[in-house]
C-alpha cells in the first residue's frame, strides 16, 4: 500500500516543470479556465492537472487567484469559461453541494464557521451519508442514532489531535481565530474526502500546532488521500508538499517539486523575496533602506523616462 | 532567574520593570461573557519606542489581551495606563485621540468602502494628512493604489491584510497594537510588514504586536511575551524566548528550524 | 376591583384557541426563522391560503369539509413551493420583504371584490364549520373558579392544544436529528454547508414547507374557531405579533412559540381587564379626567408595546433562549 | 305580534348550547364596540347611547325588580383581532345581550361565538346585507336595530334619480360595508334608468391613490355618491383636487360619512367645502332633545351616528326580557320580534313597561328614537326610516326630509 | 367642465324646489285615466306611494334639459304582461306620476311610437324599466333622452395622470424610504417602527398648525425639527443604550415592533381615531401646465422633496459622514479603532433619518390630512422602495421608491384592478428581486 502510494510520488519525477504539465495519473484536470471581475482577470489558467495520491501546493503573491481558483473548482462560483474534470467526471456548471459529495472538499481562507453550533455539532454535521439528514427518517432517532454515534467517535478523535476536544462543548463563535481555521480543517476531513483542497490552512495556527498537524497532513496522503493547499508558510510548503504550483496573475507560472520552484529566480523576485530564508535580524535595517531607496530612484528614473 | 521564570515571578519582574512605560497593563482579568474570564490577570508593558512581541498557542487570549487594552473588551479586573494615565476600559475612539492604534486579527476592514475610503478611515480624525499618509502607505503596498477605487469585499485575504495594515499606519499612532498583521500575505510581503514595523518602531512608536510567525517575530522584538491560558507564562528578550526549550516545546516547535537539510 | 374578574380574563385568553392560533403560527415561524434562519414575514399568508382553500371548497364548491382541509394545507404546501423555488436565494432580509409582499397579495386578492364570487370579497366566506361544531362531544363549558370555557371554545381549545401539543412533538423530534442541525448550519452559514456536500436549496425548502404546513393548520384552526374566513384577519400586524410572541419566548427553542403566544395572550386580556374595571363604574379607579373608558383600551397597547420593548431589553433570548447565544450575534 | 311564530327560528346551535336555562336575573348588557382602531370614531356615540339607555332603564324601574348591568369591550377593528378575546371578556361577566360591533367584519368573527353560547348578538350598525341571508336570515340570536343597506342603497338611489342625476360614479371603501352599499346603490339606480359611470372601491386601510379618484373624474359623473367613513376627509380635498369635489359635481354621502365637518367637530373641512351636498342617515331625526339627553351620560359627544340605534338595541332588549319574564339571551331571542312589531304602540321604556306592568300579556310595539323598529323575518328591521340631509356653508347637516320604507 | 358645473346648479335648483311644490299641490286627487295624444298641463305627485318619472331631454349636455311632454307611460304589476296599474300621459314638465298599492316589483313601460320627433331614447332605447318599490312614497324612474355621451379618457392623459400621481407618491415614499435606509445603513436595525416617524412628523404640524395656530408651513418646519429632536432622543434613550449592552439585531426588531404598537397607541390615545386636517391648503383644484395638471401643492411637493433629496444624497456622498455610516455599518468596532465615534455618527443618522421622515409625514399631511395610523399605513411600500433598490444603499432606495410609487398609480392603467392596486407594485417588487436577488443597485458579495 505504502509502497504504491509512494510510487504516485515518485511518477511525479518525471513530470516536466513546465506550467500545467500533464501528470501520469491526474485526479483533477482543467483546462481554459478564465474569470474575469469587471476588467480584471482574476483566474486564467490555460491547463491544470493535479496528481492523485500526493500533497500539492499552490502559492503565489496574493491577489493572485488562488482563492477564486478554488472557489471556481469547487462550484461556488462560475467561470466566464472552462472545463475541469474530477476523476474524469466533468464538473462544469455542477452545484457546490454535489461536488463536494463526490470527494472534493474545501475549506474556506475566511473561516466559515457554524457560529450557534457547538464545536462537537460543527464536527458530526461534517459527516456524509448520514440516515438521520433525511427529513421522513429524521423524527425516528433510533433510525440514525447508532450512525450519530458512530460519527461522534471519529469526531473526538480528530477534534483530540487537533487540540479542540477542551472546546468540545462550546459554542464554535466563541473560538479564537486559530482555533476556527482548525476547526474548519478538522470539519472538512469529517466529510471523508478523496481529494482536499485546503485555503491556508496554518494561517494563524501557531507553530507547534502547526508542526503536530502537518504529521496529520501527510498521514491523510498516506492513507491515499490527496491535498490542495494554498499557504504562505514556505516552511510548511516545503515540509510537506510533494508538488508546487505557482500562479501569478491569475496564471500558472511556474511548477515543480518545491526544490526547484524555489530555486525559481523568478518566483522569489515575485513571491518569497530575497530573504525569505534569512533572519531578519541579520539584515541590517538600514541596508534595507537603502536597498528601498535605491528601488525608488530606480523606479522615479524609469518614471521619468 | 531568567533561566526559569514562573508565573509569579513574571509578576514580580514586571512590577519591577514596568515603571516608566507608555502603555502598561497590570494583572487584567477580562472576558467575554459574565462568569467566564478568558485573560487571567496577564501582565505587559511596553516602554516607549520598545516593539513587544506576544506569542501563544492558539486561543490563549492574545487578541483578547489586545482588545482590553484597546477598550474593545470588558476588564473585570486590574487596570490599563498609558503615560501614567488610566484609560481602563475608556472608550476605543478616545484612545485613538490619544495616540493608539490597532488592527484586529479579524474583519480588519471595511467590505463596502474603497480601499481609498477604507485608508481614509484611518485618519478620520485628521482628514488634512490624507494626501502625504495616503502615498506613505501606497508606497509600502503599490497594489493598494493601484486598486484604490475596488471595494474591500472583493478583495483577496491577502490583500485586505494589507488594506488593514495601511489603515493603522495612515493614523501614525504613538503606540500601535498589531494583531498578526502578517497573516495571509506572501513570504516577500510579510518580511516587508517586520521590517516596516521595524522601521516605524525604530521612529519612535511604540509598537506591541501579537505573531503566529514566531521566529521572524521573536527576530525582530525588542521584548516578547508568551501567554498561555490569559497569563502572562514568560517574557524576555526575543532571543531568550525564542532559545528557551520550554517556549519550543509549548509553542515554537521545531519546524523550519532546520530548513537546508 | 375584582382581581378575579383580571385574571379569569387574562388566563383564558392565554389558555383560549386565539392563542392556539398565534402559538401554531409561531411554531411554524420558529421553524422557519427559528431554526433555519428564513426571515419569513408572510406567514399570514400561509394561513391565508390554507383557510380560503378549506372556505373555498366547502362553501363556493361546495365539496365535504375533509376534503377542504386537505385542500388547504395543499394550498400551504403549495404556495412554500411556489414562493421558496425563486426566492430562496435572497438573502434574509430580502425574503422577509419578499414574503410580506405575497402574503398582502394574497390577502388583497381573497378579499378583492373582483373575485368575490369565489372568495366572498372583504366580508370572506361564513358557513363551513359545521362539520368542525357538530364534531363538538361536550355537553357544556366548564368553570375552574379562576377560568371558564364556553361549550364551544372548549372543543377548540381541545382540539387546539392536541394540535399544538403534536406539533411540538414534531419539532422536539426533528429538531434534534441531524436533519435539524443541518437547518440550524444553514442559519449560520449556508456556503460552509454546501462546502460539506448538503443541499442547502432542497433543506430550506423542506423548513419552508415545514412551517408553512403548521402555518395553515393555524390559518385552518383560526376560522374553524371562529366559524369565518375575514381576509383581514390576514394581514401583517398578525405576522408581527406572532414574531413577537416567538421572541418573547425563545426562538429555536421548541416550547419558546408556545409560552410567548401565551404570555402575549395573557398581556393583552389581562392588562386590558384591568383598565377597563378600572375605569368604568360609577366610582373608578382611576378618574375620567386621567383616562376615559374608550382610552383605557388603549392603554392596553400601549403598554403591550412597552411589554414587548422591556422583555427584549432585559431578556433579548426571550424566556427560554439561551443568553450565550446571543451574545455571539451581538454587533 | 305573538312570541311564539318564531320558536323554530332558533338554530341548533341555541338548542345545544347549555339548555340556556333560565337567567341569572339579572339583565346583563355587553357592549362590544370600537374603541379602538379604525372605528373607533363610531364608539363613543354608540356607547353613549347604550349607557344613556340603560340610565332610562334603571331610572324606570329596571327590569324584572332588579337593576340592568353594562359591561363594555372593545371590539377593536378587524386589523387588531381583538374581538374575540374581548367578546370572552363579555360572555364571563355573564352578558344576556351584546350590543355590537360597530363593523359587519367584525361581528362577522364573533357573531358564531356570541351565538353559541346563547347570548343574543344585537347590533346597532351593522348594515351588510349579509345578515339578512344564508346562516343569519333567521331571527335567531341574531339582530339589529339599524336597518340593512338594502333600504339606504333604495332611498340614495332614489334620491339621486328624483335630483335628475344620469350618471353617477360610486367611490367606496372597500369592506363588508362600502361594498354591498355601493352594490345596492348601483343595483338601484341601473333599474331605475340611471346610468352607473363607476364604481370605484379603495382599500379601507390606506383610502383611495390618485389612480382612483382619476378613475371617479375620467367617468365624467354629473353626481358622486362617497361611500365612506372617516376618511372621507382625506377624500374631499383629493375630488376637489382633481376638479370632481362637491362643489363641481354634485355629492351625496351616506351614514358612514354624513357627519358635521364645521368648526368644533372631531374632523374639519374649510367652510363651504360640502355646501348643497346631501347624505342618508338611517334612524329617524336624533331629536335635539335626545342630544341633550345624550350629553347627560358623555359631554363631550359631538357625533351621534347609531347613538339611536344603540339606545333603542338596549332598550327592546330589557322590554323583551320583562316581557319573556326571563333575562336569559334565549328567552330575549324569543321575545324581541314581538316587543317592536304589532300591538300596542309606546314610544319609550317608560311607557312601555307601564303598559307591561298593567298587563304583564300586552301586545307592545315599541317606536323607538331610531324608527318604528320591525324586527322582522330576519331579524332586522324590515321598516325603517331614512333620512336626508344637507350640508350648510358651515359643512353642518340639516335634516331635509325623512323618507319612510320596508324591505 | 362648466358646463357640468352649471348643470349641476340648475340640477340643484330644481331639487330645492321640487319636495315643496309637492307638497303645495298635495290634493288628493285619483290618477286620471291616460288620454293619449294631450299633453297634461300638470301631472300632480301623487301622496303616498307612486312611481314618478321626469322626462328630460339632455341634449348631450349642451343648453339646459328640456322636458319632454305628450309621452305614454305605464306602470304594470309584477311583470310586463302583469295587471296595469297606471298609465299617464307627461306633463309640459315631462312628468307622471302613478300612484301603486306599496311594496313589490313594478314595471314602468314607454310607449315609444308618443316620442315627439327627433327624440330617441339614449343607450340601447330600453323601454321597459323594472322596479323594486320600497319607499312608501314616491319611487322615481327615469328614461334617458339625449343623455351626455361621456368618451373614456385616452390611454395617453390615463398614463400621464399614473405618471404624475406615481411621482408624487414615489417621492413621499422616497423621503421615508430615505430615512430608513440611512437608519438600517448605518445601525443594521429593521425598524418598523418607522411609519410612526411618518405619522410623528404629521401630527406634530397639525399640533403646530392647529394647536398653535403657525401657517403651515412654519408648522411645517418645526415638525420637521421637532422630528429631528424626536429621533435623537429615541437613539439615546432606547436605540443607544440597547446596543451598549450588546442587542442583537433580531431582538431590536422586535423592540421596533414594540415601539410602533406603543406610539401608534399613544398617538391614538391623544390625538383620537379620526382623520384631521389642516387649516390650509385643504381644497386646491389643479391648473393645467402642458399636458399635466397639477395644483400648488403637488408643485410645492415636488419641489421640496426633490431639492432634499438630491442634497442629502449629494451631501452623503461628498462629505465624510457619508463614507463614516458606511463604516459604522460595516463593522462598528472596527470603526471605533479607527477613531470615529461611532455614538455621534448613529446619532447624527437618527438626526437626518427621522428629519427626513418627518418631512415626509409633513407633506403627506398636506397631500392627504393627518391620521393617527398614516404612516403604519405606507409602511409596507417604504418597505418595498428601500428593499427594491438595495438594502442600506442611497440612491437605491431613491429609485427604488420611485418605481414603487409608480407602479402603485400606473397599474391600474394596465389592468391591475384598483381597489387592490398595490398588488402591481408588490408583484413587480417581487420580479425584479427574482432577477436582481440584491435589488436594483445593492452589490454582490464575495464568498471565500
Ligand atoms: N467578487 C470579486 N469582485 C471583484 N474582484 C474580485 C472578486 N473576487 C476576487 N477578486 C479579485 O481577484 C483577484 C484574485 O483574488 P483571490 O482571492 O483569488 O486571490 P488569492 O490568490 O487567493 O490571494 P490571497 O493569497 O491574498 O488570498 C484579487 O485581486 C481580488 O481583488
Ligand atoms: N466573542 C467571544 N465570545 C466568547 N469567547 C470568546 C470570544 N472570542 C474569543 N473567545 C474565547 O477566548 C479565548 C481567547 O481568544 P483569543 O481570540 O484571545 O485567542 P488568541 O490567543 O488570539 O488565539 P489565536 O492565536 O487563535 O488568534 C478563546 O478560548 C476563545 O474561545
Ligand atoms: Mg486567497
Ligand atoms: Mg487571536
Amino acid at each position: 500500500m505504502a509502497a504504491e502510494l509512494s510510487e504516485a510520488r515518485a511518477a511525479l519525477a518525471g513530470v516536466s516543470n513546465e506550467p500545467g504539465a500533464p501528470k501520469p495519473d491526474p485526479i483533477v484536470k482543467g483546462s481554459n479556465i478564465t474569470r474575469t471581475f469587471g476588467g480584471l482577470k482574476a483566474v486564467d489558467v490555460e491547463h491544470i492537472e493535479i496528481q492523485r495520491g500526493v500533497i500539492t501546493a499552490l502559492i503565489g503573491p496574493n491577489g493572485a487567484g488562488k482563492t477564486t481558483l478554488f472557489n471556481l473548482l469547487t462550484g461556488f462560483d462560475e467561470p466566464n469559461e472552462g472545463d475541469w474534470s474530477f476523476n474524469g467526471k466533468s464538473l462544469a456548471k455542477v452545484p457546490a453541494y454535489k461536488v463536494a459529495r463526490r470527494g472534493m472538499v474545501r475549506t474556506f481562507q475566511l473561516t466559515k464557521v457554524l457560529s450557534k453550533l457547538t464545536v462537537i455539532e460543527n464536527m458530526r454535521l461534517g459527516a456524509t451519508g448520514q440516515r438521520g439528514e433525511r427529513f421522513f427518517s429524521a423524527a425516528f432517532k433510533s433510525l440514525w442514532s447508532s450512525q450519530e454515534d458512530a460519527n461522534t467517535t471519529r469526531a473526538d478523535e480528530l477534534l483530540a489531535r487537533f487540540k479542540l476536544d477542551a472546546k468540545r462543548e462550546d459554542f464554535a463563535g466563541s473560538l479564537s481565530g486559530g482555533q476556527r481555521k482548525l476547526l474548519e480543517m478538522a470539519r472538512a476531513l469529517m466529510v471523508d474526502p478523496e481529494l482536499i483542497m485546503l485555503d491556508e490552512p496554518m494561517a494563524g495556527v501557531n507553530p507547534a500546532l502547526k508542526q503536530s498537524l502537518l504529521g496529520h497532513v501527510k498521514s491523510l496522503r498516506d492513507e491515499g488521500r490527496t491535498v490542495l493547499f494554498v499557504e504562505h508558510d514556505m516552511d510548511m510548503v516545503r515540509d510537506i508538499s510533494d508538488w508546487v504550483i505557482v500562479m501569478a496573475q491569475g496564471q500558472i507560472v511556474a511548477e515543480g517539486t518545491p526544490k526547484s520552484v524555489m530555486a525559481d529566480q523568478r518566483v522569489i523576485d515575485a513571491y518569497l523575496g530575497a530573504h525569505h530564508d534569512t533572519d531578519i535580524t541579520e539584515i541590517d535595517v538600514a541596508d534595507l533602506e537603502a536597498e528601498a531607496e535605491a528601488e525608488l530612484v530606480a523606479e522615479a528614473e524609469e518614471n521619468k523616462s | 532567574m531568567t533561566e526559569s521564570p514562573t508565573t509569579t515571578s513574571e509578576h514580580d519582574k514586571h512590577v519591577a520593570n514596568a515603571e516608566g512605560a507608555v502603555l502598561r497593563a497590570d494583572n487584567l482579568i477580562a472576558g467575554y461573557l459574565p462568569g467566564v474570564n478568558i485573560l487571567n490577570g496577564a501582565d505587559l508593558y511596553c516602554q516607549p519606542g520598545e516593539l513587544v512581541g506576544i506569542i501563544g498557542p492558539n486561543g490563549a487570549g492574545k487578541s483578547t489581551l489586545l482588545k482590553a487594552l484597546f477598550g474593545l473588551v470588558k476588564i473585570h479586573e486590574g487596570s490599563v495606563s498609558l503615560k501614567g494615565g488610566d484609560i481602563t476600559n475608556q472608550r476605543a475612539d478616545q484612545l485613538v485621540t490619544k495616540g493608539i492604534g490597532f488592527v484586529p486579527q479579524t474583519e480588519n476592514v471595511f467590505p463596502s468602502l474603497t480601499i481609498e475610503e477604507n485608508l481614509e478611515m484611518g485618519c478620520y480624525q485628521e482628514p488634512k494628512k490624507f494626501q502625504e499618509r495616503f502615498e506613505f502607505v501606497t508606497d509600502l503596498f503599490p497594489r493598494l493604489g493601484e486598486r484604490r477605487k475596488q471595494r474591500a469585499g472583493q478583495l483577496s485575504g491577502g490583500e485586505r491584510q494589507m488594506v488593514a495594515m495601511g489603515r493603522a499606519l495612515m493614523m501614525d499612532p504613538s503606540v500601535l497594537l498589531l494583531d498578526e498583521p502578517s497573516a495571509g500575505l506572501s513570504p516577500v510581503l510579510q518580511d516587508e510588514v517586520f521590517v516596516q514595523t521595524r522601521n516605524i518602531n525604530k521612529a519612535g512608536v511604540s509598537v506591541i504586536m501579537v505573531e503566529q510567525n514566531a521566529r521572524r517575530c521573536l527576530q525582530i522584538c525588542d521584548r516578547g511575551y508568551v501567554l498561555d491560558h490569559g497569563t502572562t507564562a514568560y517574557s524576555g528578550t526575543g532571543k531568550s524566548l525564542s532559545n528557551d526549550p520550554r517556549v519550543i516545546e509549548l509553542y515554537l516547535g521545531t519546524l523550519g528550524q532546520n530548513t537546508d537539510d | 376591583m375584582d382581581f378575579g374578574t383580571v385574571i379569569d380574563a387574562a388566563l383564558s385568553a392565554a389558555l383560549g384557541p386565539q392563542a392556539i392560533v398565534f402559538a401554531l403560527a409561531a411554531i411554524g415561524l420558529n421553524v422557519h426563522f427559528g431554526y433555519t434562519g428564513l426571515l419569513n414575514f408572510g406567514q399570514s399568508g400561509f394561513m391565508s391560503i390554507a383557510a380560503f382553500g378549506l372556505a373555498v371548497t366547502v362553501v363556493t364548491w361546495d365539496l365535504p369539509f375533509w376534503l377542504g382541509i386537505i385542500v388547504g394545507m395543499l394550498g400551504a404546501v403549495l404556495l412554500a413551493l411556489v414562493l421558496g423555488v425563486p426566492t430562496l436565494r435572497l438573502r434574509a432580509d430580502y425574503l422577509a420583504i419578499v414574503t410580506i409582499a405575497t402574503s398582502e397579495i394574497l390577502r388583497l386578492i381573497f378579499g378583492a371584490v373582483e373575485f368575490k364570487d369565489t372568495f366572498g370579497g372583504s366580508n370572506g366566506l361564513t358557513g363551513f364549520a359545521r362539520t368542525y361544531q357538530d364534531m363538538n362531544p361536550y355537553g357544556g363549558g366548564v368553570d375552574l373558579g379562576i377560568v371558564s370555557f364556553s361549550r364551544n371554545d372548549l372543543w377548540s381549545i381541545t382540539v387546539g392544544w392536541t394540535l399544538v401539543a403534536l406539533s411540538c412533538l414534531l419539532v422536539f423530534a426533528l429538531m434534534r436529528s441531524p436533519w435539524g442541525r443541518v437547518l440550524k448550519s444553514i442559519r449560520e452559514d449556508e456556503d460552509a454547508v454546501r462546502s460539506l456536500g448538503k443541499n442547502v436549496f432542497a433543506y430550506k425548502m423542506q423548513a419552508l414547507v415545514l412551517g408553512g404546513v403548521f402555518g395553515g393548520l393555524a390559518g385552518i384552526f383560526h376560522i374553524l374557531k371562529q366559524g369565518s374566513a375575514v381576509p383581514t384577519d390576514f394581514n401583517t400586524t398578525f405576522t408581527f405579533y406572532a414574531y413577537a410572541a416567538l421572541l418573547v419566548g425563545g426562538a429555536a427553542r421548541v416550547f419558546g412559540p408556545v409560552v410567548g403566544s401565551m404570555i402575549f395572550w395573557f398581556l393583552i386580556a389581562g392588562i386590558g381587564s384591568f383598565f377597563s374595571q378600572a375605569t368604568s363604574g360609577a366610582d373608578p379607579l382611576l378618574p375620567d379626567w386621567l383616562m376615559t373608558n374608550t382610552q383605557a383600551s388603549l392603554i392596553r397597547f400601549i403598554l403591550l408595546g412597552l411589554g414587548l420593548m422591556l422583555l427584549m431589553i432585559f431578556r433579548p433570548q426571550g424566556i427560554f433562549g439561551d443568553r450565550r447565544e446571543i451574545a455571539i450575534d451581538g454587533r | 305580534a305573538c312570541g311564539s311564530s318564531d320558536s323554530e327560528g332558533s338554530s341548533d346551535e341555541t338548542k345545544a348550547a347549555p339548555a340556556a336555562a333560565k337567567g341569572d336575573g339579572t339583565l346583563t348588557i355587553g357592549t362590544l364596540l370600537p374603541q379602538t382602531g379604525s372605528l373607533a370614531f363610531l364608539g363613543p356615540p354608540e356607547f353613549a347611547g347604550v349607557d344613556l339607555a340603560i340610565k332610562d332603564i334603571n331610572a324606570a324601574g329596571g327590569v324584572n325588580g332588579k337593576d340592568v348591568v353594562g359591561v363594555k369591550a372593545d371590539s377593536g377593528d378587524t386589523d387588531s383581532g381583538i374581538a374575540p378575546a374581548e367578546t370572552d371578556k363579555l360572555l364571563k361577566a355573564g352578558a344576556d345581550v351584546i350590543v355590537g360591533a360597530a363593523s359587519s367584519g367584525v361581528s362577522k368573527t364573533v357573531v358564531d361565538k356570541i351565538m353559541s353560547a346563547g347570548v343574543v348578538m344585537y347590533s346597532p350598525a351593522n348594515t351588510s346585507t349579509d345578515f339578512d341571508n344564508g346562516d343569519f336570515s333567521k331571527p335567531d340570536l341574531y339582530f339589529r336595530t339599524a336597518p340593512s343597506d338594502i333600504l339606504q342603497g333604495a332611498v340614495l338611489a332614489n334620491l339621486l334619480i328624483e335630483d335628475g342625476r344620469q350618471n353617477v360614479a360610486i367611490l367606496a371603501r372597500q369592506d363588508a360595508y362600502g361594498e354591498t352599499l355601493a352594490k345596492e346603490i348601483s343595483k338601484n339606480l341601473k333599474n331605475a334608468g340611471s346610468t352607473v359611470a363607476a364604481n370605484v372601491l379603495y382599500s379601507e386601510k390606506t383610502g383611495p391613490g390618485d389612480s382612483q379618484i382619476t378613475e371617479v373624474a375620467d367617468s365624467k359623473p354629473d353626481a358622486v355618491v362617497l361611500v365612506a367613513f372617516e376618511e372621507t376627509t382625506t377624500i374631499v380635498p383629493k375630488l376637489i383636487q382633481a376638479g370632481v369635489g362637491p362643489k363641481n359635481v354634485p355629492t351625496y354621502f351616506v351614514d358612514g360619512n354624513t357627519a358635521n365637518y364645521g368648526k368644533g367637530d372631531a374632523a374639519t373641512l374649510p367652510d363651504g367645502t360640502l355646501e348643497g351636498t346631501k347624505g342618508t342617515i338611517p334612524g329617524a331625526e336624533a331629536a335635539q332633545d335626545f342630544k341633550d339627553r345624550l350629553a347627560t351620560v358623555n359631554p363631550d359627544l359631538k357625533d351621534y351616528s347609531y347613538s339611536a340605534e344603540s339606545y333603542d338595541a338596549t332598550v327592546t332588549s330589557a322590554l323583551a326580557a320583562i316581557v319573556a319574564g326571563d333575562d336569559s339571551g334565549a328567552a330575549i331571542a324569543k321575545a324581541l320580534p314581538s316587543v317592536t312589531e304589532g300591538g300596542e304602540k309606546c314610544d319609550s321604556f317608560e311607557a312601555c313597561a307601564a303598559l307591561l306592568k298593567d298587563d304583564p300579556k300586552a301586545d307592545i310595539d315599541y317606536d323607538g328614537v331610531s324608527g318604528p323598529i320591525e324586527l322582522g323575518k330576519t331579524g332586522s328591521p324590515t321598516a325603517a326610516s331614512i333620512g336626508i340631509y344637507q350640508y350648510d356653508s358651515k359643512n353642518k347637516i340639516k335634516p331635509v326630509k325623512y323618507i319612510a320604507g320596508k324591505i | 367642465m362648466r358646463l357640468a358645473a352649471l348643470l349641476a346648479a340648475v340640477a340643484g335648483v330644481l331639487t330645492l324646489l321640487a319636495p315643496s311644490a309637492a307638497l303645495a299641490q298635495a290634493t288628493p286627487s285619483p290618477t286620471p285615466p291616460a288620454s293619449a295624444g294631450a299633453p297634461a298641463a300638470v301631472n300632480p305627485i301623487v301622496p303616498g306611494a307612486n312611481i314618478t318619472v321626469t322626462l328630460l331631454d339632455l341634449n348631450g349636455g349642451k343648453g339646459d334639459p328640456k322636458p319632454v311632454p305628450g309621452v305614454g307611460l305605464t306602470v304594470l304589476k309584477d311583470s310586463k304582461d302583469g295587471a296595469e296599474v297606471g298609465s299617464q300621459t307627461t306633463d309640459t314638465k315631462g312628468r307622471v306620476s302613478i300612484g301603486i298599492e306599496g311594496n313589490g316589483t313594478y314595471v314602468v313601460e314607454l310607449d315609444p311610437k308618443t316620442l315627439p320627433d327627433g327624440v330617441k331614447l339614449s343607450g340601447n332605447g330600453e323601454t321597459v324599466k323594472t322596479v323594486e318599490v320600497k319607499l312608501a312614497s314616491s319611487n322615481f324612474v327615469q328614461f334617458q333622452i339625449g343623455a351626455v355621451v361621456v368618451q373614456d379618457a385616452s390611454l395617453g392623459s390615463k398614463i400621464v395622470d399614473g405618471t404624475r400621481s406615481g411621482i408624487i407618491a414615489g417621492l413621499l415614499i422616497a423621503l421615508a424610504a430615505l430615512g430608513l435606509s440611512l437608519i438600517f445603513g448605518t445601525t443594521g436595525l429593521t425598524n418598523f417602527a418607522h411609519g410612526e416617524l411618518i405619522t410623528f412628523g404629521a401630527i406634530a404640524t397639525y399640533i403646530f398648525n392647529r394647536g398653535f395656530g403657525l401657517p403651515v408651513v412654519a408648522a411645517g418646519v418645526l415638525a420637521v425639527i421637532a422630528s429631528a429632536a424626536f429621533g435623537y432622543l429615541q437613539d439615546r434613550g432606547l436605540w443607544r443604550p440597547l446596543r451598549r449592552r450588546g442587542t442583537g439585531l433580531i431582538a431590536m426588531m422586535i423592540v421596533s415592533i414594540g415601539l410602533a404598537l406603543f406610539l401608534r397607541s399613544i398617538f391614538q390615545y391623544g390625538f383620537g381615531g379620526s382623520t384631521r386636517t389642516l387649516s390650509q391648503y385643504v381644497v386646491q383644484g389643479r391648473q393645467s401646465y402642458g399636458p399635466i395638471d397639477l395644483s400648488h401643492k403637488e408643485i410645492a411637493i415636488v419641489l421640496v422633496s426633490v431639492i432634499t433629496i438630491v442634497v442629502t444624497c449629494l451631501a452623503l456622498m461628498r462629505t465624510r459622514l457619508g463614507k463614516a455610516m458606511r463604516a459604522v455599518s460595516d463593522n462598528p468596532a472596527l470603526s471605533a479603532s479607527s477613531g470615529l465615534r461611532v455614538d455621534g455618527v448613529i446619532s447624527a443618522v437618527w438626526v437626518l433619518g427621522t428629519a427626513l421622515t418627518g418631512l415626509a409625514g409633513v407633506l403627506l399631511a398636506v397631500q392627504q390630512q393627518v391620521n393617527f395610523q398614516m404612516g403604519f399605513n405606507l409602511l409596507l411600500l417604504v418597505f418595498a422602495g428601500v428593499t427594491l433598490g438595495g438594502l442600506g444603499t442611497i440612491w437605491g432606495a431613491l429609485i427604488g421608491s420611485l418605481v414603487i410609487g409608480l407602479m402603485v398609480e400606473l397599474g391600474p392603467v394596465f389592468g391591475v384592478p384598483a381597489s387592490i392596486k398595490e398588488v402591481g407594485a408588490l408583484v413587480v417588487l417581487i420580479l425584479i428581486l427574482l432577477v436582481r436577488p440584491q435589488g436594483i443597485l445593492g452589490k454582490a458579495q464575495r464568498i471565500g
